[in-house]
């Protein structure tokens, strides 16, 4: 019988064999050969990614079809950046962004969270007000800083106004949407175990939803750090802490491409730390727990 | 079709749908009463018509049907899970444990913690919870994989834990859907020694489906079967003290109701 | 419009009229004389087979980005953003051609205060860190023996905030005073009862110093001087005319105002700040070199060169025309 | 046995108590009775919680705290919207923003989506692009303004590109989430069934990750609107063509709440038609064809 | 105990584990051999070890064991979804069809359109695709109910629905994993007389798992018993023509099979 061959994967039964083939983008290999090398290709790849693109962006420079304060090369920037370092600006903005940003992010899930779990509890709830606040999602946060200004003045309790105008819909957003793709069959499970309508929220639609909600959470993050920075480029200076968003903007007050680009780099970069430090393991934990994780590209 | 059976006040005055009930339960009180129910979805052709039937307390009754017949529709109208779109019932007001026909595990809890949150909602305090889902793990032969998630578990693995969670429940009424269905011969036979001595310790209701006309006769008291298009309880038959010592009297049974079972289905043939 | 740019910067044919000027200006009462040679017609008439394309900023950084994209041309705005893209450019982006606005900038603070020595622990704003305003403010703190950080410490809180957001904190009663240009120091005082306690116009000589500048990108001065020379006549003609009709003045301006933006000022605020500003077309050259001593010294700028950002020339050929004086460029060109 | 009792929800065999029983916010209703209902409530409700807002905030204004021209009413914003409704202002506005936000955000779904499954499916550019990816998310929009302009010059192509950086990177994401959160066994049945890559993408993927994905374009769409937004806010004027934005900042620049809270408004507004009448109908088919809507409060 | 098998070339010169295998299917070429293939996950103990095994071209293979021995485990080797921890094994290049343990529906198609995906990927043109699912899914018996979504079919209606999709893959190597086991005793006696059918006309080679000796016997030319813990092959017996024509002979068979069952069984208990 001649189409009986050798099937290409299981010929090779070495773990040698099943690397190189892994290498081969295939996805099905075992758990255990994978979480070997993940710290590796986990780092180094975006590593890589990044230097392809910065020799990309210094070729395009070199060609010098642009004027090298318009469109500055890395190195150049780099340098801007030093500056900023050693004038400790870079410091301060990095640590007074991350603050709020922090401060502000957790404040928004632990608002958003029971508003979300209410909404997609209570159908007159959701009814009523889940329209109102996909709205509030797109209402563009540097709206709110004129009335935030009135409101707050220029204190802090402006810009974590307007970050919170900005993530907290988004998580009660995606926790609902989380919510929403929960099979019913695990309510009717819970219901049949007796829970009462706060028990069936906490044991059973929150773990149900987590890996939508930290999708959601990942999201209102991002809302949440570009409100943010909204906030700081419009209400800066004076008694408000200088921020990522504040040095953006002095960048552009300035005409200086290299403090922009600076400051766009650091705020990448900041984005990125916080995803493969915060929401990648987090993600990964919740998926292998509950046997998503195999074939996923994660 | 709609009554409401409320002036019955759920006294037990209602007759039951078989006149013939075995004497040991007919003096009890009835847990399960359905009146002339009926359920169909959307707009389709009725699933069930006009079922009648009084389930009394302590009673153990297989149910039996074909394939599509409507046995898991209507174990989730007693449940309360579903109502009936006609007809009217009376059931237990504190609920019903369950036991579904996919085994329905929480995927992100371990085997233990999906019985000991059954426990939990219950209202059992945490050591003894943990006591308790430990042995009734161990009751269905888990003792070794209590600590694997759901996706790590084979099928008729998954099965037991559900078992195993729909016994935590310690509910006066338990209903069961398909609950050996994917367990090998032995297994399965270990289990319904297990199941029967817990009805008879602690004197549950129980209402299971099955496949398995032998597994019906060798566990029920009461045989029900349900026609497919729509479902009615077509037949019922009582299994005697005498079925259970004398195996040519169960063989005999079984084969009848199989005979049963299928002309039922041949009619749709 | 990026196309247009790459033209200028790849052709390298004869000075000739160009077939476009795209000029961009603020709709705001400092831009008098671009609103009045823009809505009249004046600056039109003056480039005569030039098509004129306007385009409205809100703010200069704006404008100085669209001009390095080539999406602009010109344009008419404060001395600073000027001079930032100049130094940052290496002298390669702008020209500054002519002036147009001067002063018309005060400090208004709440009635309560009637001393310089009353603004301690007080919290004042400007429109923008480092801006001309604001290096005023500090300095002249600074001469009154005030500390300030441009970090916002010190024994005055300086808060850059956005002018129309000024007005409302004022009218809040959250800041104390502003250093503002017009027509937001006349709203502050007519809408919202504050009172002078500094006009710029006295820490000056002579009480001048450039509000409003027109320049231009450095390559198309270059490619088309004659086309910038028509503009410079129209912006000598606007400014005449802003001059020598002051009753009609407000209203013209108010009309151009309302057609750009939808809202005139209100009377009185638009008569005030016109009798603060002066219309000239010298840039004032001589007032450069001290703006930018003046932001070291403040710690919001740094030391640079601005030998070069002036070229007056074709200024000069205009006022010449015109008979009148020729503008100096203090050593800057 | 005095415990067996008629179960009080069964007990109510009619549709009329049914009914009554569902305002109370029972999740156990019936399909059929569900679906003659949602139109009225699921207008009737948002429209209440409206209302309900507007009278609260015309109250805390008769209250006289505030001066009225900080603090406009709600009939003051009105008269406002009513001014600007009549110069057509209002209406060009709304169509210039709305015709933008299609256009951009159709491009971006196009452009994400198959970068989504594509990073979604191979491993080794997951790992590569995904952090970056992420990064570009949590930038601000209004960080892209400066560099837009230099490149493509105050042309509508600047409002795009602002647009498209927002939106892409969140569609992406979002569609990356989706397809993290698939069952492996579908994937499985698709490797029996003999699927090569791309008919796995498309056959089982895509489809599986679907409610995800609308998840995902619903995020995606709140950020590309707010990126215009923004984009139009400041790179506003001249050939630029006037949209929301433009009218926010406008009003902003003249100090005019009632133009500020009447483009608010107005892009709330947008937002939630848009919500109830794109995505609310679509995520519902979707839930509902896999059975997942029973119990859901949508 | 890794052992690459290439110098063999698949060309039939591996020895059957078993000797005696039936003299009707011992000259054909072999497709599937198994090689002391062994089976762990992550650090757990070993599920599958040692598994020795040569299945030839045509032949119906039962497989039995306790629930969790590791038959869906070996089954999923054999396809090629799983690797082997350790060993080797040969298996037909272009994949097999498999019917899984729960029936694995896509939710967003109808069961019809779960059966055309199938037929789609194998590259059948659209027409055919549509008669040729309604063919199959009325072989199941689901004529009735083929544009209903899965959420909306009964547990027995969807593992038949699953059952059609495997038949509809037509590839020369099927297995199937507990195929009937949620289907009434009725039904799955119509669907035993079909799966032989379509064996005997297609000439496909099946292994299935089955909890149900009877099954085996009826079905099976060949028994494998899985262990339990380690699984290993412990007994394997041949279904000769004989088993099939005499009922007694058939039930001695049963009944041995169950004792062997249940010795393995006890050897954990
Ligand atoms: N949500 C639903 N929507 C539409 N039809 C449904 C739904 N649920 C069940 N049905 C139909 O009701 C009938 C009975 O289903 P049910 O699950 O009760 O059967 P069953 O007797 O449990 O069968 P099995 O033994 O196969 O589990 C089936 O024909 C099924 O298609
Ligand atoms: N992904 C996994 N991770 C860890 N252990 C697993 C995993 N999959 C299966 N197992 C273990 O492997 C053993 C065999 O599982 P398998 O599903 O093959 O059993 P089975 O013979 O099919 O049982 P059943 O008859 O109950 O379906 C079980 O003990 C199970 O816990
Ligand atoms: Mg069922
Ligand atoms: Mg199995």
């Amino acid at each position: 019988m001649p189409e009986t061959v050798t099937s290409p994967m299981l010929k090779s039964g070495t773990e040698d064999d099943m690397r190189s083939l892994e290498a081969g983008l295939d996805s099905l290999q075992s758990d255990a050969v994978e979480r070997r090398r993940i710290d590796f290709s986990r780092v180094l790849l975006p590593l890589a990614a990044f230097i392809v693109l910065l020799l990309a962006w210094q070729f395009y420079v070199s060609l010098g079809l642009r004027r090298r304060d318009l469109v500055p090369g890395p190195l150049d920037v780099l340098g801007s950046l030093g500056a900023l370092w050693q004038a400790g600006t870079a410091q301060e903005a990095v640590w007074t962004s991350l603050q709020r940003g922090i401060i502000g992010f957790t404040v928004s899930i632990v608002v958003g969270t029971p508003i979300g779990l209410l909404l997609s509890q209570v159908r007159l709830l959701r009814r009523a007000f889940g329209p109102l606040i996909s709205g509030l999602q797109v209402l563009p946060s540097v709206a709110w800083v004129p009335a935030a200004i009135i409101w707050f003045g220029l204190t802090d309790a402006t810009v974590y106004f307007v970050m919170f105008m900005g993530a907290i819909p988004s998580i009660i957003n995606g926790l609902i949407a989380g919510v929403d793709q929960i099979p019913p069959q695990y309510r009717r499970v819970g219901q049949i175990l007796g829970a009462s309508r706060w028990e069936m929220a906490v044991n059973v639609v929150l773990p149900a939803a987590l890996p939508g909600y930290v999708g959601g959470l990942k999201q209102g993050w991002a809302f949440s750090w570009r409100s943010l920075m909204a906030a700081e480029i419009i209400a800066m200076g004076g008694s408000l802490g200088f921020g990522l968003g504040s040095l953006l903007e002095q960048g552009r007050q300035l005409s200086d491409m290299g403090i922009v680009m600076s400051a766009i780099l650091v705020i990448l970069f900041v984005g990125i730390a916080v995803e493969l430090v915060v929401f990648a393991p987090v993600e990964k934990r919740l998926l292998r727990g509950r046997g998503l994780l195999a074939g996923s590209t994660r | 079709m709609t009554q409401l059976l409320s002036e019955h006040g759920g006294t037990g005055t209602v007759p039951s749908a078989d006149a013939g009930t075995g004497a040991e339960s007919a003096g009890r009180a009835p847990v399960v009463v359905l009146e002339n129910l009926g359920k169909s979805f959307g707009s389709g052709a009725p699933v069930l018509e006009d079922i009648n039937a009084t389930i009394r307390q302590g009673e153990f009754v297989a149910l039996l049907g074909a394939s599509g017949c409507g046995k898991s529709t209507l174990l989730n109208i007693i449940s309360g899970l579903d109502g009936p779109s006609s007809g009217a019932l009376e059931v237990p007001a504190d609920g019903a444990a369950f036991m579904f026909q996919d085994a329905s595990l929480f995927p992100w809890l371990t085997a233990r913690r999906n019985v000991e949150l059954a426990l939990k909602l219950r209202g059992v305090g945490r050591a003894e919870r943990k006591a308790r889902s430990v042995e009734l793990l161990e009751l269905v032969n888990l003792g070794h994989s209590m600590d694997k998630r759901p996706h790590e578990l084979s099928g008729g693995m998954r099965q037991r834990v559900a078992l195993a969670r729909s016994l935590a429940q310690d509910r006066p009424l338990l209903l069961m859907d398909e609950p050996f269905a994917a367990l090998d011969a032995i297994t399965r036979d270990l289990l319904h020694n297990e199941l029967e001595r817990v009805w008879k310790e602690t004197g549950r209701t129980i209402i299971f489906v099955t496949h398995n006309v032998r597994e019906a006769v060798r566990l029920g008291q009461r045989v029900l079967l349900l026609s497919s298009r729509p479902g009615r309880v077509v037949a019922e038959w009582n299994v005697s003290e005498e079925h259970r010592t004398d195996a040519g009297a169960a063989g005999a049974l079984t084969a009848d109701i199989t005979t049963r079972l299928r002309q039922e289905i041949r009619k749709h043939a | 419009a990026s196309s247009a740019s790459r033209n200028v910067e790849t052709s390298v044919a004869a000075p000739t009229q160009a077939e476009t000027l795209k000029l961009g200006y603020f709709a705001n009462v400092t831009h008098a004389p671009a609103l009045i040679g823009v809505n009249n017609g004046i600056l039109a008439k003056n480039l005569g087979s030039t098509a004129l394309e306007t385009q409205v900023f809100n703010a200069g950084p704006a404008a100085i980005e669209a001009l390095n994209a080539g999406a602009i041309d010109a344009a008419y705005l404060g001395p600073n953003p000027a001079i930032n893209s100049f130094v940052k450019s290496g002298g390669e982006s702008i020209r500054i051609i002519a002036g147009a606005t001067s002063g018309g900038a005060q400090l208004v603070v709440k009635p309560g205060i009637t001393t310089a020595a009353a603004l301690k622990g007080k919290v004042l704003a400007t429109p923008q860190l480092g801006g001309t305003q604001d290096v005023a403010l500090r300095s002249w703190l600074a001469g009154e023996g005030f500390a300030t950080t441009p970090s916002g410490g010190g024994d005055v809180t300086i808060n850059p905030t956005d002018n129309a957001s000024t007005l409302k904190l004022f009218q809040e009663g959250k800041i104390d005073g502003a250093w503002l240009p017009e027509p937001w120091a006349s709203r502050l005082v007519l809408e919202a009862g504050a009172k002078v306690l500094v006009n710029e116009a006295d820490l000056w000589d002579k009480g001048e110093f450039a509000t409003t500048i027109l320049i231009v990108n450095k390559s198309y001065l270059e490619k088309h001087p004659e086309t910038v020379e028509s503009l410079l006549a129209g912006n000598a003609e606007s400014i005449g005319w802003l001059n020598g009709h002051h009753s009609e003045a407000a209203k013209a301006v108010n009309a151009a105002l309302k057609a750009q933006t939808g809202k005139a000022l209100a009377d009185d605020v638009i008569d005030r700040s016109l009798s603060e500003l002066t219309f000239s077309a010298d840039p004032l050259a001589a007032t450069f070199p001290k703006l930018l001593q003046a932001g070291v010294t403040a710690g919001v700028g740094t030391q640079a060169d601005l030998s070069g950002i002036f070229d007056l020339a074709p200024l000069n050929k205009v006022l010449t025309k015109n008979k009148k004086p020729e503008v100096s460029a203090a050593g800057l060109d």
